[in-house]
């Protein structure tokens, strides 16, 4: 039983049984104390580590269709490890890739607010604090100590609930254990997915969900072997952690840029 | 000492030198980078010790089981409780957001008499003691003097001890007007009466069906119990499961299913009888079912095979005929196949036809009372009460027509008919309602015909309400009791709909009460109390909790460890046993109403020239549309294809946009019969030419800042159409115009 | 009144017509401090920026005045390092222009981060690795050497020069002239390529990404290299309204003409330079990552075709050929419209590479973010400009920015010791007097 | 920034650009070091006889 390997948290999102139900958008928000505002239909202005995106097809009427996609931060690993597009801007080391995770945190009192980390970002993962964040009197009761609330002026993103992986550590210490099980770290939004559409666990173990699921390829950073699995942004080199699973080809082409004529199965990543 | 200009400016250069060498100003930078890191209106939870809380969310009938995360007396996360037998960890949009409905800022934070006009807002504080003396006061006044059945009462459900508390204090009290929110439940719970002869609710083995034809259901929508059906609709995409949607629009069902049938709206009835009419005609029928289990086949079949040929049915439905047949050949050829109805979320009860004919697709592939298909679920008996003395008073109230008319020899089937309840009221033709007890419920929300609705209101003199929340109906009462939430109070959480199996789930307190509210249990049973006499004995428990615990009796200990009791000894019943009509088979034409009618679509309101468009609501369930608004964190979750600002969009397809001259984004005024308002126009491929689509759930002029005058309430643009047989509500739309602004 | 400062041998205008100006151009001062402080107190929501526009309006205006003020480095290079020393009569100008603009980027950048008070965490906890901490680095420091060649040319006020310790520190600066303008030259080359770097090194934007050297994408070199080129077009178009404004001329014609040949070869070379990296971008590149050159410019109400065009074609190589030609830079109007030209064409390409960089969709199912200031952003990027006026106008008044000006310039009338006795009777005798040593 | 500062990290990365910071830092020090005490040497003397 020797797994000294770093892990590599990785998730997996089967969007054939995504609902778009926002579940995940909404464990996210009460898990790590996202504030909200009373007009939040300007979504370049809303607060979603979680946002579930909905695609068309852009075929007319009968021969429509749509698919949800939930997009929390990528936690991209890069061309090397740790190059990930925020990272690697960040001037305060503000934002960092934690080499024993895989996992890309943000440090909000370190952060002051430059914004080119959101800038880097082509997920649009990363959000601002435009305002101080407000609770209406009383519902502050129910915000959580595990993640501090965010000041204004600061970037904060999907930390992949790193909180519940440190929680998770010290209860199996206490136990005598320095490795931790696949269920007893796991994701707000994979927990709360009524669908159970999404899947969470270390894609450097084979024993994983999210390794079998994925199969992603050492050699390819870690681009997903299953035909029907893909990364978004594939091709920009910025090896995301996040995988999706579709059986429907228009949304797997959905999730890259390709020229016109261009086949899908030909993914060629320019850094390699 | 002189100081001369050199030594001053001296002084000034070398004392700003000295410090700016000094460690004052990085000291300062680093106190005042400090301070930005902890800012005082940045609010710091404090920590505590961790605990767990499992409990039952009352927010929709969904019944699912919960996990509340608590730091010492706080509660801090819901989570779906694990090993539940409805949501088994999942948990909705909705029930995720309950804790900002527990701190937030819609509670009813005392009881409170109106003071000022009918939901002007202006309310005093009053005692518990003095409200309760109060209502009893007119209700002991309406007694005495024989108007003891002019006390109406409305509930979203029927079940669970609460309701029963209700109906109870109302029986005993000399009122048969006691009133259930209308869903589809409704037309199932009669379809099964009028086919089976069964007083039960639907229940359908979705998890052992691997062929769902759905009619227009929003399976994963917020049909049914929400989070069972996510579920079930997950496990098909294991085991190879297929879902037929057919609906005008393409919801996230018709996405997310296997094939979307685009039928013209209101004719779902018509295809379901084209689909039995190939079943029968090429004989792809469970004979031994039809044959052995059924009466009135024959009648029905040719009724079928006369009317209803792929190609007449085609036309109806704008589906063609090959489409059809295949669909007929698949559903009755699938190993467990499913028909089931209820438009979107099963909000509107629809047309009874539409219903009955829907369950006779399931009868001809045999699967009634059969795993993988649809059971008659009998309500579990726990509640075994004594029975009320009813005094003379009572007994004459007792035998008074009901106002809605429900049981009346129009229409005799029907339990309950809240949609005809307005119309009773503002027309007078029984008698009027002199006062009106709201439990959990908010019909001036949720019922069509807002305006309608609202008239009926104001000429009830007392309306009492129950809620824990400031809703459109707390609002426009006259007395507000406010209960606790339900993350504070026990309460039994009786069978979700459309579950198979019978489950009774308890709620419990998370949290201490944070407000000055009372259980509405309490609150009835120390009513029954001031009254006295008659009524006060038939409550002769101490307390609500008092009550429950007496009503559950062994299933208590059980149900404080497990967080629910499901029924092991739920057996499911032979074909020979399961049916109690006249015949004592299940019945294609019910012997009770008679005839067969040919399919007549549903006539809704508007004519063809004015209003030349058509208006029909869908259902998300990002958009709580019932006894509960959208919390904060769920009008977060609203895409801005559907609200913006204030404005809510409307979607239609592209060729009916161009054809009205109107473009994505732009305003556009939709008017009906029944109301107009102001939208927005976003353009959609996915919805019939023709049709535009509102969404439910906006338009609240109650709860807070975060909901309320964000967009429109589709009930304000719509009126209900009572079905002929049933008295319920039948309207799927209402014709529409749309202008430019 | 203020007689006493005014350098000699030059004539200024009357003191209150002076100060009416000063009051006027203080007033849009104002207007911009008050939306700066409104930004600071209630923070950036003020701004139309989002979570799509993280980097708008004050990002370009950032990159434009560094930009722009890159004459001050490529001049002073020129000057004290290949000693062109025709370039003396215009150094000043260029120094002085260069510190207004630097010192407006820092205070741009001050209002711009979402917690100014933390600001030097960029330094304390410096990622060596981000184009931004190298930018923020050298951006400091050069600040600094601005400052240093700026301090000689106060010191050299008729009041300060008469404090014995100020007149040999002027002295002693200009004679380490060199090593400081030498020093700037290096922290310049990195700090406006950092700033190209900015944008180039954004791999998840197909738009910005460039190709390079070793750490190093095209965009640091082009920065560099367009901020040579057209940093010294600019300090000539200050130069040319400052002249028109005073209706004097200041500088002699062959440091114009110098400096414009020399920006005009810089500006050909660059404008090569910039069409085969966009070449190479448009054909290689944004291909590899699914995208082509038409899919950055159409789908939109804004970014056509036509901003490449005007870029490069217009206000590159337009510019680019009026400047090498003897007749071009003789000719002043064509002058006049190289230089416009030239400033316009680098002024475009930082709000491609800021702008148009967040203004284009990567993920498929999002479409063009478009963007509009509001009025606190737009006051406050007018806030520099009202200041650098003003700094202008204080220092062309009291200090001898340009030497050439009494020589090109001769006092018909009025000798210096006049105009001194007649201000003499005035209160601002307490102002001279203050400023005189106390030798007496 | 400085060595004691937790993010110091000895790498050629780092080395390079904190190298070349410090030496840009170090001579604008030296030389307006330079500059003010030449200066304050030169007032002192009374040396006046650079006029340019």
């Amino acid at each position: 039983m020797k797994h000294k390997k770093a892990k590599k948290y990785g998730m997996v999102i089967d969007l054939d049984k995504c609902t778009g139900c926002g579940s995940c958008m909404v464990a996210c928000m009460a898990e790590n104390n996202v504030p909200f505002r009373k007009d939040e239909s300007n979504k370049l202005l809303s607060i979603t580590w979680m946002r579930v995106y909905k695609l068309t097809n852009g075929k007319p009427f009968p021969n429509t269709d749509i698919c949800y996609l939930p997009r929390p931060c990528m936690h991209c690993e890069g061309q090397h490890e740790g190059h990930s597009p925020c990272v690697t801007v960040c001037p305060a080391i503000a934002t960092d890739y934690n080499i024993e995770t895989g996992i890309v945190s943000q440090i909000y009192t370190r952060c002051f607010g430059c914004r080119y980390c959101m800038a880097s970002c082509p997920y649009h993962a990363r959000y601002f604090n435009w305002w101080d964040p407000v609770w209406p009197d009383g519902m502050e009761k129910y915000l959580s100590p595990n993640v501090s609330p965010r000041m204004r002026g600061v970037v904060e993103k999907c930390s992949f609930c790193f909180h519940k992986y440190q929680l998770a550590k010290e209860k199996a210490f206490m136990k005598g254990r320095r490795e931790l099980k696949e269920d007893e770290y796991q994701t707000a939004c994979t927990q709360a997915c009524p669908a159970d559409a999404i899947t969470f666990g270390d894609l450097n173990n084979p024993n994983h969900a999210v390794y079998r699921m994925a199969k992603p390829d050492p050699k390819h950073h870690g681009r997903p072997t299953n035909p029907h699995a893909f990364r978004l942004l594939e091709r920009l080199g910025t090896n995301p952690k996040v995988y999706y699973l579709s059986s429907r080809e228009w949304v797997r082409r959905a999730g890259d840029n390709y020229l016109e004529n261009e086949s899908i199965a030909k993914k060629p990543a320019h850094h390699e | 000492m002189k100081i001369d200009r050199r030594s001053f400016l001296s002084f000034l250069i070398g004392g700003g030198a000295g410090t700016a060498l000094s460690p004052l100003p990085w000291k300062l930078m680093d106190d005042s980078s400090i301070w930005t890191q902890m800012w005082p209106w940045t609010p710091v939870p404090e920590d505590g010790e961790a605990s767990y809380v499992n409990s039952a969310c009352t927010l929709c009938p969904g019944g699912c089981g919960i996990t509340v995360r608590k730091i010492d007396d706080r509660a801090v996360k819901i989570e779906g409780m694990k090993g539940h037998p409805v949501n088994n960890g999942g948990l909705c949009i909705l029930g995720l957001s309950g804790l900002q409905l527990l701190y937030g800022p819609t509670r009813v934070k005392t009881p409170l008499k109106r003071v000022g006009k009918r939901g002007q807002g202006s309310w005093e504080k009053i005692s518990w003691k003095d409200a309760i003396s109060e209502v009893a006061k007119i209700l002991s006044d309406l007694r005495s003097t024989g108007q003891s059945h002019t006390v109406g009462c409305i509930s979203d459900s029927d079940r669970g001890t609460v309701p029963r508390l209700f109906e109870r204090f109302l029986t005993v009290y000399g009122s048969p007007n006691l009133m259930r929110t209308s869903s589809i439940i409704d037309s199932y719970e009669l379809t099964l009466h009028l086919m089976q002869g069964v007083q039960a609710s639907p229940g359908f083995d979705f998890e052992n069906a691997d062929f769902i034809l759905s009619f227009g259901s929003g399976i994963i929508d917020g049909w049914g119990s929400p989070v069972r059906m996510f579920r079930a609709n997950s496990a098909w995409r294991n085991t190879g499961g297929k879902i037929i949607q057919i609906e005008p629009r393409l919801s996230n069902t018709a996405a997310k299913s296997d094939k979307w049938i685009p039928a013209n709206p209101g004719t779902e009835a018509a295809l379901a009888l084209g689909i039995a009419h190939v079943i029968i005609k090429e004989s792809l029928y469970d004979a031994e079912f039809v044959d052995n289990y059924s009466a009135g086949f024959e009648d029905w079949k040719r009724f079928v095979l006369d009317k209803y040929g792929p190609d007449s049915v085609a036309t109806i439905t704008g589906i063609d005929n090959t489409t059809i047949i295949a669909l007929a050949r698949s559903f009755a050829r699938a190993s467990k196949p499913l028909a089931i109805c209820g438009r979107g979320q099963g909000t509107t009860p629809g047309s009874l036809d539409e219903c009955t004919t829907v369950h006779a697709l399931n009868a001809l592939v045999g699967n009634i009372n059969k795993q993988g298909g649809i059971f008659a679920v009998a309500e579990p008996d726990y509640i075994n009460w004594p029975e009320v003395e009813m005094d003379a008073t009572a007994a004459i109230g007792m035998q008074k027509d009901r106002l809605d008319g429900a049981g009346s020899k129009k229409y005799p089937f029907s339990r309950y008919l809240l949609n005809r309840l307005p119309q009773a009221i503002n027309s007078g033709e029984k008698y009027p309602l002199k006062a009106l007890f709201v439990g959990d419920a908010n019909p001036l929300y949720t019922m069509s015909d807002s305006k309608a609705v609202k008239k009926a209101f104001d000429k009830v003199p007392f309306v009492v309400s129950f809620s824990s929340y400031m809703n459109e109906t707390a609002q426009n009462a006259d007395l507000i009791l406010p209960n606790h939430a339900y993350l504070e109070r026990y309460e039994d959480i009786p069978t979700p709909p459309g579950m198979p199996k019978p489950v009774i789930s308890l709620t419990r307190p998370v949290v201490e009460p944070q407000l000055n509210t009372k259980h509405t249990g309490d609150i009835i049973i120390l009513l029954a109390k001031a009254m006295g006499g008659n009524i006060a004995d038939a409550f002769a428990w101490n307390s609500y909790d008092a009550c429950l615990k007496e009503t559950l009796g062994n299933k208590w200990q059980v149900m404080i460890k497990k967080g629910f009791w499901s029924y092991p000894d739920f057996f499911v019943q032979t074909h020979e046993e399961s049916f109690d009509t006249i015949s004592g088979k299940f019945e294609f034409v019910s012997k009770e109403t008679g005839s067969l009618k040919q399919f007549k679509p549903v006539n809704i309101e508007g004519d063809k020239t004015n209003y030349p468009l058509l208006l029909m609501p869908y259902d998300s369930i990002r958009l709580a549309n019932g006894v509960i608004g959208n919390p904060p964190f769920v009008m977060k979750s609203v895409d801005d294809t559907v609200l913006k600002g204030n404005n809510v969009f409307i979607e239609i397809n592209p060729k009916t946009a161009g054809e009205q001259g109107l473009r994505e984004g732009q305003l556009a005024m939709l008017s009906t019969p029944v109301g107009k308002a102001k939208v927005k126009v976003h353009l959609f491929d996915g919805i019939m030419p023709g049709l535009v689509a509102l969404p439910r759930g906006l338009g609240h002029t109650a709860f807070d800042d975060y909901l309320a005058g964000k967009g429109i309430n589709f009930n304000e643009l719509i009126g209900p159409v009572e079905d002929p047989v049933s008295g319920l509500d039948t309207a799927w739309g209402i014709r529409v115009k749309l202008a430019k602004v | 009144m203020d007689s006493a400062l005014i350098p000699r041998g030059v004539k200024r205008c009357p003191f209150p017509q002076f100060i009416l100006f000063v009051a006027i151009v203080g007033a849009v001062l104002l207007w911009g401090v008050y939306a700066m402080l409104l930004c600071w107190f209630k923070g950036l929501n003020q701004t139309n920026m989002n979570d799509a526009y993280g980097f708008a309006l004050w990002i370009w205006a950032d990159l434009a005045v560094i930009a722009v003020g890159g004459g001050a480095f490529f001049t002073g290079l020129l000057r004290y390092i290949f000693g062109k020393d025709d370039l003396k009569n215009i150094i000043n100008y260029a120094v002085l222009i260069g510190f207004i603009c630097y010192s407006s980027a820092l205070l741009i950048l001050a209002i711009d981060i979402g917690q100014p008070l933390r600001g030097w965490f960029i330094f304390w906890h410096a990622n060596v690795h981000s184009m931004l901490t190298e930018v923020a680095f050298c951006l400091s420091c050069y600040f600094g050497v601005l400052t240093i060649e700026y301090i000689p040319l106060i010191l050299e006020n008729r009041q300060i020069d008469r404090v014995p310790f100020f007149h040999h520190l002027g002295h002693n600066m200009h004679e380490t002239m060199a090593v400081f303008a030498a020093t700037g030259a290096f922290l310049s080359f990195f700090h406006q390529g950092s700033l190209g770097g900015v944008a180039g090194v954004l791999f998840g934007r197909p738009f910005a990404f460039r190709e390079g050297i070793l750490i190093w994408p095209w965009t640091f070199f082009l920065f560099t290299w367009s901020a040579a080129a057209c940093g010294p077009c600019f300090t000539i178009l200050i130069t040319k309204i400052t002249e028109t404004v005073t209706r004097k001329k200041l500088v002699k014609d062959s440091a114009i003409e110098l400096l414009a040949k020399i920006s005009g070869w810089m500006l050909l070379t660059y404008s090569i330079a910039k069409t085969a990296d966009t070449w190479y971008w448009a054909t290689v590149t944004a291909p590899s990552m699914g995208q082509t050159l038409m899919d950055f410019y159409s789908n939109n109400p804004l970014y056509g075709i036509w901003i490449l065009i005007l870029e490069i074609a217009i206000c590159g190589f337009v510019p680019a050929f009026i400047l090498i030609t003897k007749k071009g830079r003789k000719n002043s109007l064509a002058l006049w419209i190289a230089i416009t030209l030239a400033t316009i064409g680098v002024c475009i390409n930082r709000w491609v590479m800021v702008l148009q960089v967040m203004a284009v969709p990567v993920l498929t199912f999002e479409s063009w973010f478009m963007y509009f200031p509001s009025w606190q952003e737009i006051a406050t990027t007018i806030l520099p400009v009202a200041y650098g006026v003003i700094l202008i106008a204080i220092s062309y008044r009291y200090l001898p920015v340009f030497p050439n000006e009494p020589e090109l310039n001769p006092m018909e009338t009025l000798p210096a010791q006049e105009t001194e006795k007649e201000e003499a009777v005035e209160p601002s005798v307490d102002l001279e007097q203050e400023l005189k040593p106390a030798e007496a | 920034m400085f060595p004691f500062s937790f993010e110091w990290i000895w790498d050629m990365g780092h080395v390079v650009f904190m190298g070349g910071l410090w030496y840009a830092l170090t001579i604008l020090g030296i030389g307006m070091t330079y500059c003010i005490i030449k200066s304050a040497i030169d007032a002192s003397r009374g040396n006046d006889e650079h006029h340019h």
